[in-house]
């Protein structure tokens, strides 16, 4: 059958899944309210369908990619029908356009890799969850929210406009909303759920202004026909060409990078990833690793024929990568909650695909994204394994020694920490090395940024090994009853492992750096998939004047730094300990600091606590803080003061003005009432002194 | 010494006249003789009726002043009557001491 | 017939000669042939049979005008004048009395009053009306407005055992007879200026001399002093609440109907005839006047508690709008005065006809609060209520609002845009008194269970004055039409 | 009769309250029942208006035209563009809903609440309807009463305060709007030598700038009033807290829009000039987003679950605003849209107020919590409603916002930048909202048994749900509705702007 | 020539006098007096005036029926109590200072008028008739109507008076 013609099912199958679950979910599921109940056989038919569902949709995928490949230009649209449409606007040229976002589909080597991804490691995690979910309540819910995410993923990475990719965005945003809020009795759940939903919204009105500049700019929406306009000498023909310099294109591309900044959980608008972590621990691997929070990636590729055309863009696109990278992974050096180091492992990670995209290798930020997508995933459901084997633990000053407890926990999650610090031959290698190889070398590059990358890569092995030391080696630091109870995960959940561990040890094989010219090209299929597609010039021209020996020197240079890393690593945590403390007291003040977080948070909550606890008055006491952290984040505590000022205004202003005029007016009422004192002289004497006035009157005249 | 009576004389009477029947609804307590003022100032109107009268040779205005005697005999009865009814009920006829309506 | 009463003389009259006649009737009748209890309803038939008859001789005026296609004729030589304006206001007159007949019965029965002298006073009243409206000369138009006035300070105090209906007639009387001195003064010296009293004369004579002469000035002045009072425009008005709160109920309802219809019409002849001239000089004065009345009685109004008194208020700032009108003085003004007065005249007789229905065997029935809960009680009262008193709010689509609309038309195409938007503020204040009333009637609780007083002819007259009020409202153009015949200035 | 469509549509109500009327006042369930029947009578005989619809004929359509006062030029006249088309269809649907709604919330003097309802459901059709200015204010002055006693008799504690206050705001707004109305009637006269108050009569008409600035203020008090815009808005938190829950629902989704539309109808089209004047639509669309930003800011601060959504509601209405003063067919287009879409979704939200009203008594926001647990149905419904509330993608508010932000963003991109906050805030206080009534743990036992959602609720909801992923999914057939009238408007105020649209040539258009 | 002066202002005098008595005389009594003495003053001045039929009139009517009236009512409702409190209420002052301001103006319009007050030449000469036939032509032509409707007025007067009066009916 015809795949390509039917990619628009793709996002289907989940979609029906998910409104299967969420209208007769608790039919199949009756009593999804208890937890720890044996799997009933209506409650397995769930755990098909929801899977399999996904299932075929990564076919259908692998399909489509496959006849797309076959295509001569390799781009293929399908548009259903037109679904927000417009009335006639004045372009910014003043040609007139209509806005006409089609409900439609585009397949090209970019999205190919991304339903690829969702679909594919989607599925893996969907297969994961029905163990790891196995035993919570709302099963059916949980399955619901996690088709229609993959639903609203699909829509993202398919769509043909940004009105349509923003309804994918805004979807997973609001997937995500419902997954982490899915413990919803947990108070801090729903707290993190709306604080990433309403910080993602920051980024999402920066995202719609771009597109309505983008509109008014190019008159149209769509991926092609905005890439078609910027083909011609970067903006359409007709009077435009003056107006839409390069000052409307920066602007736009830096409106379209402000979402990205929200929903890739980029500085400053990253806070809301490592509380998302309150989400179960699938969701955490699925959205806040593989692919929702790789939108933003995603989205500045797309674009790349703007940012090509912003050079100030870039540069800034590749700084905030730069500074996010070494932040997070600064702070994840000391984290001990083993899911947060991840969390901000992944907020590192996308600092290096915005770096890739900053210097214009947007087909390395996209292979990095990939591979990003197994071994994180990896690591999380690894660590998943790890909370679930322990019953719930998450500190990792509670575990060591759980190496033989659950083997293949340990092993998997062994290749993914090697795949993730960049050891030669796995993964994370070939793609990070890609990326500092281009930041140095890209005639956009930035060597700071090189620097900042070559650190973060040591530190990234650091605190990565870290965490593998912590967990599974050295002496157990978990109770007896505990660690008694320690026991390997079902098939059902280390199968995924497995599968995703593969993913991390071979899948940088298809990307391997031209250096080594001793590989056939079939291994540098990525690249020559994406990169005429992804870049206006000449391909890989980068190397040129750059001697190979410079190229194998760097490589040497990241590989020995990865290398340090994991020694430093093992010297802390293996073989002495006490070191560690020792080092922590010696850093003093620098440790308590990135074991805060750097006091971002509570920065913010100074801001707004405090300020509002100042300037507020006992509405804004009342008013719960975290809200405002989450709530109304960065201009919480002026919100929150104005807002107060606002209902002052109301009761004391508008109102007041309301009231003192009736009360005027009801006041006045009563020097009427005593001019009636019922004598009838005093009305006599009334009338003669309106004569007086009267006959006054022709006096004044 | 003695200049001669103009209409203008007889208009200064009567405004005077009027005045003095106002002053008497103002100021009087006896209801009665509010009403007796009431009388002073359609005298006051009569005389100037008459002076036209004479001033203009028609005698329009005795008729007129003939109507208006008759409208005072007609109130003076009625008021009469209603102060009778009045003080049945309140035994006094002083004006500032009904005020049972007001405000 | 004599030469000094011609045929065309006794025509002009016969509507005054049936409401005497069937009024001295009825004094008759009272005791020599129906003395008992149960035969008074005779006397209310002869009520309706004089107003009826009297109804017949205006309907031919009406028809004789039409078919002459004259728009007036005279009689008396000139003493009285028929035209579609005195026609029109003699309608209302009739209508008034009418109703006002049909709900007295009731209430006089219940008040244990005699019947026979009230509705003889009611039609001598209504007589004095109709010189008022129809009188082209001095004399006829004072002598009409004696008779008038005098039958209402009798009414009011009809009930003569009790003391506020006393009080309220004697300060009636003596201010009335006070303001009638100032008027007469005024005419007196019209008299002087034109050596004649009839209207016609008058204006020629004022208009031959300047503007601001003194004497005419004289003459306007103490006029305007008695026209004003009788129409209870600030500051000659404070006769009002007490005479409308003191008097029977029924009185009220026709002294704020009849008198008021019958004094803008008297006011109207006199300014837009005699004083028509000095225009300039009563203009500002006027305004200033409507100003102050509005402002009074809306104000006063808000902080009242018994409905008779707060009405009383209410009608004291619908006279501030009438005025507006003749402020205004274009046809639409006039026009305007003519509707207003029409739709008042529905609208507020059934107001305080409702307050009669209230008046039960001791049960005063005067304060908002023995409005309470009305709509429980009985709900037809109290829609009906309502809807007299979104009238009187000039609320669409009832009467009041065509009476509004007119006057803020006749305002703008003017240019008094100041006074205007003044008008159209003291709608908002007039609300928030009129919906205290709607708000005790449908919102409290009930002030106690005995029913409202009812009868045939109280229901039948309620029931006019709402169909009539609602219907204006709906469909005016008849009426409209009616009002265009009665401009006087063409 | 299908020439009279409109008035049939217009009178049913009426009709149906009259009948109402012979019903005596103990058979209560009879009477709901009537009430109910006739309503969705009226909601019925409106559908055929979707197919006998014409969108691509201009103008006004199944006009009729009856003399009614001659002597003033007043005449009934009724008709029907897109535009008003999309409200009397809110506005039948919705009054039905509302209406089904009370069945049970309403216990006493059912009759004259039914009776209320009715009439004014012809009221605010007529509105709508009425194309002659005479008729219009008639109309507009009958929906005031109903509200009136609705709010009074069946409020909550302060109603009276609340109910007197509406009054007062709207009569005191629409007065000086009838000064307005008359000036231009004598205008018109002075020009054409007869007196009319028929709308397209009174368009022939062309005022000095003078004259039409002050009609367009005097007009501006009466509908901002209504609308409420930013400092006219205190009326509407005390009415709707105070209202019972129909009749919040149906002053929210159809009383405030009769502002909005009287802006659409009236000021523009007939005071082009001074609509354009800069100084005016300076000051209109800064209003609008002072109030989009600040009806936000104090919905965020609400401790009452319904003046929180009363506050709301000022915000969505200064899109509206907004839109209808960028003075394009996005603008224009995105608020009527966005007008129909806060008529769903906001009604949708004060019955969900209302429906936990009925169960519990209070609308303290602390009072609830982990409702999520007893009342899933509810839960659900709630979640929906808020988020199309919110203008989430692929349901109807984000259509609206989005346009209307198109719209803003050509005339004046400063304004889209602000409006924009207005999003992010709906967001946030919605959400917050919803965290605190439905997750987290129960906190109060009293909130343990509540029961979910009925059948009859669930009928309430449906409908309305339904309609909001109509409009976020296929939003265009509205757009071909509202093509033809915005294009009139635009050309009325703006003529070069569709000369500037002729003279492009068509960009990328496909 | 200057017998009329000397009479007018005699009878102006008694006519004055007689008003300021009336108002403020503390008996009632007195009062009615000095206001019969007022009436007869005018009834002098309209004899001055050529109107000797309402010369008649005032003294037939005004002073011996009107007055009659007056000191009947008086006689019926005794005062003497009232008589003794005193006859000026609490705001006299202020009432006299309204009177005074409108006195004023009045004098001063009447003033300005003075001048004004050439109202054309005297109208028809004097007819030979006398007074009273020049009256009762006038009145029976052209004030027939006025005069018809005083009946009526007179009639309501009197049953006014009688309702009002009369203890029961």
């Amino acid at each position: 059958m015809n795949f390509l013609d039917s990619i628009w099912l793709i996002p289907l199958f989940p979609l029906a899944g998910a409104v299967l679950m969420l209208f007769l979910g608790k039919r199949l599921d009756p009593q999804g309210g208890q937890a720890g109940t044996p799997i009933p056989p209506r409650k397995a038919l769930i755990s098909l369908l929801c899977p399999g569902t996904v299932l075929v949709s990564f076919l259908f995928s692998a399909g489509a990619v496959a006849q797309l490949a076959s295509l001569p230009e390799k781009v293929h649209e399908v548009v259903k029908f037109t679904w927000l449409t417009g009335l006639p606007f004045i372009t910014q040229g003043g040609t007139t356009a209509q806005f006409a976002a089609d409900w439609g589909f585009l397949l090209d080597p970019l999205s190919s890799v991304m339903i690829l991804v969702v679909t594919g490691v989607g599925f893996l995690i969907h297969v994961y969850s029905v163990g790891y979910m196995g035993h919570e309540g709302g099963y059916y819910r949980f399955f619901g929210y996690l088709n229609l995410f993959v639903f609203f993923m699909l829509m993202l990475v398919l769509a043909n406009n940004y009105a349509l990719m923003f309804v994918g965005w805004e979807g997973v945003g609001l997937c995500s909303y419902l997954l982490i809020g899915f413990y919803f009795h947990k108070k801090s759940a729903g707290d993190a759920g709306k604080k990433a939903f309403v910080v993602n919204r920051i980024g999402d009105a920066g995202f719609i202004l771009g597109i309505l500049l983008m509109f008014a700019v190019f008159g149209t929406v769509r991926f092609l026909d905005v890439n078609k306009a910027l083909a011609g000498g970067g903006v359409p023909s007709g009077p435009a060409a003056e107006t839409a310099g390069f000052g409307v294109l920066s602007a736009i591309t830096l409106l379209l990078f402000i979402g990205a900044t929200g929903k890739s959980a980029q500085f400053p608008l990253y806070t809301w990833l490592p509380d998302a972590m309150e989400g179960p621990t699938p969701v955490s691997a699925l959205i806040h690793a593989a692919t929702m929070v790789t939108a933003g990636v995603y989205m500045v590729a797309r674009s790349h024929h703007l940012f090509r055309l912003a050079p100030e863009t870039s540069m800034i696109v590749a700084v905030i990568g730069a500074f996010t990278a070494i932040l997070a992974a600064s702070i994840a050096l000391v984290q001990n909650d083993i899911k947060r180091v991840l969390a901000y492992s992944t907020i590192s990670q996308l600092g290096y695909m915005f770096m890739a995209c900053g210097v214009g290798a947007y087909w390395v930020a996209i292979f990095h994204l990939y591979t990003h997508a197994f071994f994180k995933a990896l690591l999380f459901l690894g660590s998943g394994s790890v909370i679930h084997a322990l019953g719930g633990e998450q500190d990792m000053r509670k575990m060591g020694g759980l190496k033989d407890k659950i083997p293949v926990t340990h092993w998997t999650m062994f290749v993914g920490a090697l795949a993730i610090a960049g050891i030669p031959g796995l993964a994370g290698f070939f793609s990070k090395d890609e990326i500092l190889w281009q930041v140095y070398s890209s005639p956009h590059g930035i060597k700071a940024v090189y620097i900042v990358g070559v650190i973060t890569a040591g530190m990234t092995a650091f605190y990565m090994w870290r965490l593998i030391f912590m967990t599974f080696y050295g002496a157990p630091r978990a109770d007896a009853h505990t660690m008694a109870h320690v026991h390997e995960s079902p098939k059902v959940m280390t199968i995924p492992l497995v599968l995703l561990a593969a993913g991390s040890a071979l899948g940088g094989w298809i990307g391997v750096p031209k250096l080594w010219s001793f590989l056939p090209e079939t291994f540098r299929a990525f690249e020559h998939w994406l990169e005429p597609y992804l870049s206006v010039e000449a391909a890989g021209h980068a190397a040129e004047h750059h001697a190979a020996s410079t190229e194998w020197l760097l490589m040497g240079l990241s590989v020995a730094v990865a290398l340090t890393g994991i020694a430093i690593a093992r010297r802390l945590y293996v073989q002495r300990p006490e070191q560690a403390e020792a080092l922590g007291r010696a850093a003093g003040p620098v440790y308590t600091w990135a074991l805060n977080k750097w006091y971002v948070d509570e920065a913010y909550d100074f801001l707004f606590v405090n300020g509002l606890g100042k300037g507020g008055g006992n509405a804004l006491v009342s008013f719960d803080n975290r809200v405002v952290d989450g709530g109304v984040n960065g201009a919480g505590w002026v919100t929150r003061l104005t807002s107060s000022l606002s209902i002052w205004w109301d009761t004391w202003i508008v109102d007041g003005a309301v009231r003192l005029t009736s009360f005027t007016v009801k006041l006045s009422s009563y020097p009427m009432r005593v001019l009636q004192t019922g004598s009838v002289q005093a009305y006599a004497l009334v009338m003669v002194l309106g004569a007086a006035v009267l006959f006054g009157y022709y006096l004044m005249r | 010494m003695l200049h001669p009576i103009t209409t203008t004389h007889y208009l200064a009477l009567s405004a005077a006249l009027l005045l003095i029947g106002t002053m008497g609804v103002l100021a009087r307590r006896n209801i009665v003789i509010i009403l007796m003022s009431i009388e002073l100032i359609l005298n006051a109107v009569n005389i100037n009726l008459i002076a036209f009268s004479n001033h203009l040779r028609n005698v329009n205005g005795q008729v007129f002043a003939i109507f208006v005697i008759t409208a005072a005999v007609a109130e003076a009865a009625v008021g009469l009557g209603i102060l009778i009814a009045l003080f049945r009920n309140k035994e006094t006829l002083q004006a500032d001491e009904i005020d049972l309506l007001k405000w | 017939m004599s030469a000094y009463y011609t045929s065309i003389d006794h025509f002009a009259l016969i509507p005054a000669i049936m409401l005497a006649l069937f009024g001295c009737a009825i004094f008759l009748f009272d005791f020599l042939i129906f003395p008992a209890p149960k035969q008074r309803k005779w006397l209310l038939l002869f009520l309706v049979l004089g107003v009826a008859f009297a109804g017949f001789g205006l309907w031919r005026q009406q028809q004789f005008l039409s078919a002459q296609g004259v728009p007036e004729f005279t009689a008396f030589s000139g003493a009285l004048t028929i035209d579609g304006f005195s026609i029109f206001f003699n309608w209302i007159f009739l209508v008034a009395t009418f109703i006002v007949g049909l709900a007295s019965y009731n209430y006089l029965e219940i008040e244990g009053e005699h019947h026979g002298e009230y509705y003889g006073l009611i039609m001598l009243a209504n007589c004095g009306m109709y010189f008022l409206a129809t009188g082209t000369d001095l004399v006829t138009l004072f002598i009409g407005l004696e008779l008038m006035a005098l039958c209402f300070y009798i009414m009011v105090g009809f009930l003569r055992g009790d003391k506020r209906s006393n009080e309220a007639a004697v300060k009636y009387l003596l201010l009335g007879a006070f303001s009638s001195g100032f008027l007469v003064y005024g005419f007196s010296v019209m008299y002087g200026l034109a050596g004649s009293t009839r209207l016609g004369d008058i204006t020629v004579a004022i208009a031959r001399r300047e503007t601001w002469d003194p004497l005419v000035f004289l003459a306007l002045a103490t006029t305007t002093i008695g026209l004003l009072f009788k129409i209870s425009a600030v500051p000659f008005h404070m006769w009002a609440p007490d005479a409308y709160e003191g008097a029977p109920t029924t009185v009220t309802a026709y002294l704020s109907v009849g008198s008021k219809a019958a004094s803008f019409a008297f006011l109207v002849r006199i300014f837009l005839g005699p004083l028509a001239p000095a225009r300039e000089v009563w203009l500002p004065l006027l305004s200033a006047v409507a100003i102050a009345t509005m402002t009074v009685g809306n104000l006063a109004a808000i902080s009242q508690s018994n409905i008779k008194r707060l009405l009383a208020y209410s009608s004291i700032s619908h006279a501030g709008y009438i005025l507006l009108g003749l402020v205004a003085g274009n046809p639409t003004g006039i026009k305007g005065i003519a509707v207003y007065v029409l739709v008042y005249t529905f609208m507020n007789l059934g107001a305080f006809l409702v307050v009669v229905a209230l008046r039960r065997k001791d049960i005063l029935g005067e304060n908002l609060e023995d409005l309470g809960g009305l709509m429980q009680k009985s709900p037809g009262h109290a829609i009906l209520m309502l809807i007299f008193l979104l009238s009187l709010a000039g609320i669409p689509p009832t009467a009041g609002f065509l009476g509004k609309y007119y006057i803020f038309l006749a305002l703008i195409q003017t240019g008094h845009y100041v006074l205007a938007v003044l008008a159209a503020t003291y709608v908002a204040v007039a609300v928030y008194y009129y919906f205290r009333v709607v708000r005790s009637m449908f919102i409290s609780e009930e002030a106690d269970r005995v029913p409202v007083a009812s009868s045939f002819g109280l229901r039948l007259a309620l029931g006019l004055t709402g169909v009539l009020t609602l219907a204006i409202g709906v469909y005016p153009e008849p009426w409209l039409e009616l009002a265009q015949t009665s401009l006087l200035l063409r | 009769m299908s020439e009279h469509l409109l008035s049939l549509v217009l009178f049913t109500p009426l009709a149906g309250m009259l009948i109402l009327l012979l019903i005596p006042g103990s058979k209560k369930n009879l009477i709901r029942v009537w009430a109910n029947v006739a309503a969705f009578a009226g909601l019925l005989v409106s559908l055929p208006l979707i197919w006998r619809f014409d969108k691509n004929a201009s103008g006004f359509q199944m006009v009729e035209r009856v003399e009614w006062i001659p002597s003033l030029g007043a005449r009934y006249i009724v008709g029907i563009d897109g535009i008003s088309l999309l409200l009397v269809l809110l506005t039948t649907v919705v009054g039905f809903l509302a209406i089904l709604s009370s069945w049970s919330a309403i216990e006493e003097r059912v009759k004259e609440y039914y009776a209320m309802f009715l009439l004014q459901q012809t009221g605010m059709i007529g509105v709508f309807l009425a194309l002659d200015f005479f008729l219009f204010f008639a109309f507009w002055e009958v929906v005031l009463v109903p509200m009136y006693f609705i709010i009074g008799v069946w409020g909550g504690p302060r109603r009276l305060y609340a109910a007197i206050k509406f009054f007062l705001y709207t009569l005191a707004g629409s007065v000086l709007m009838l000064l307005g109305i008359l000036t231009m009637y004598f205008q018109h006269f002075k020009q054409f030598g007869y007196y009319t108050f028929e709308i397209a009569d009174l368009m022939k008409l062309d005022m000095p700038l003078g004259v039409q600035q002050w009609v367009f203020w005097a007009f501006f008090i009466g509908f901002a009033i209504k609308v409420p815009m930013f400092p006219f808005h205190t009326w509407l938190p005390d009415a709707h807290v105070e209202a019972p829950t129909a009749g919040s629902v149906v002053l929210a989704s159809v009383l405030l829009k009769m502002g909005t539309y009287g802006f659409l109808r009236f000021s523009l089209p007939l005071l082009p000039r001074a609509s354009i004047d800069p100084l005016i639509v300076q000051i209109l669309a800064g209003l609008s987003i002072v109030a989009i930003i600040y009806g936000a800011l104090v919905s965020l601060m609400q401790q009452d679950w319904k003046k929180l959504v009363a506050y709301s509601s000022v915000s969505h209405l200064g899109f509206c605003t907004l839109g209808i003063f960028s003075l394009n067919p996005n603008g224009l287009a995105g608020s009527v849209l966005q007008q129909i879409n806060h008529g769903i979704s906001t009604g949708m939200l004060f019955l969900i107020v209302g429906v936990i009203y009925e169960r519990r008594h209070t609308r303290e926001i602390k009072e609830y919590g982990g409702l999520a647990h007893v009342m899933p149905k509810f839960a659900t419904v709630f979640a929906i409603a808020m988020l199309s509330s919110a203008g989430l993608p692929l349901l109807n508010g984000f259509i609206g916002e989005f346009t209307i932000l198109q719209g803003a963003f050509e005339a004046n991109r400063a304004w889209a930048a602000l409006a924009v906050t207005g999003v992010i805030l709906g967001a946030a206080y919605l959400l917050w909202l919803y965290q605190r009534t439905m997750l987290g743990e129960v906190t109060n036992e009293k909130n343990r048994r509540l029961p979910d959602l009925n059948l009859r609720e669930l009928a309430v909801f449906l409908p309305l749900l339904a309609w909001a992923v109509w409009i976020g999914i296929y939003p265009k057939p509205y757009f071909d509705v509202l093509e033809k009238p915005v294009q009139e408007i635009v050309q009325r105020v703006r003529p070069e702007y569709y000369r500037a649209v002729a003279a492009a040539e068509p960009g990328a258009h496909r | 020539m200057w017998v009329d002066t000397a009479f007018f202002y005699f009878f102006a005098l008694m006519t004055l006098a007689g008003g300021v008595l009336t108002v403020t005389r503390r008996s009632a009594v007195h009062s009615a007096i000095s206001l019969i003495l007022s009436l007869i003053g005018v009834a002098g001045l309209f004899l001055l005036q050529k109107a000797e039929f309402l010369f008649a009139v005032q003294i037939v009517l005004y002073v011996g029926g009107i007055m009659v009236l007056f000191l009947f009512v008086i006689m019926l409702v005794n005062l003497d109590q009232a008589a003794r409190e005193r006859q000026f209420n609490r705001q006299w002052w202020l009432a006299l200072a309204c009177v005074a301001a409108v006195g004023a103006e009045v004098a001063y319009v009447l003033y300005r008028g003075a001048g004004a007050f050439r109202l054309g030449a005297p109208a028809a000469p004097v007819s030979k008739m006398g007074n009273t036939e020049m009256v009762a032509d006038v009145l029976f032509k052209q004030y027939l109507l006025p005069f018809e409707v005083a009946s009526v007025l007179l009639l309501a007067a009197v049953i006014g008076s009688v309702v009002m009066a009369k203890k029961r009916i």
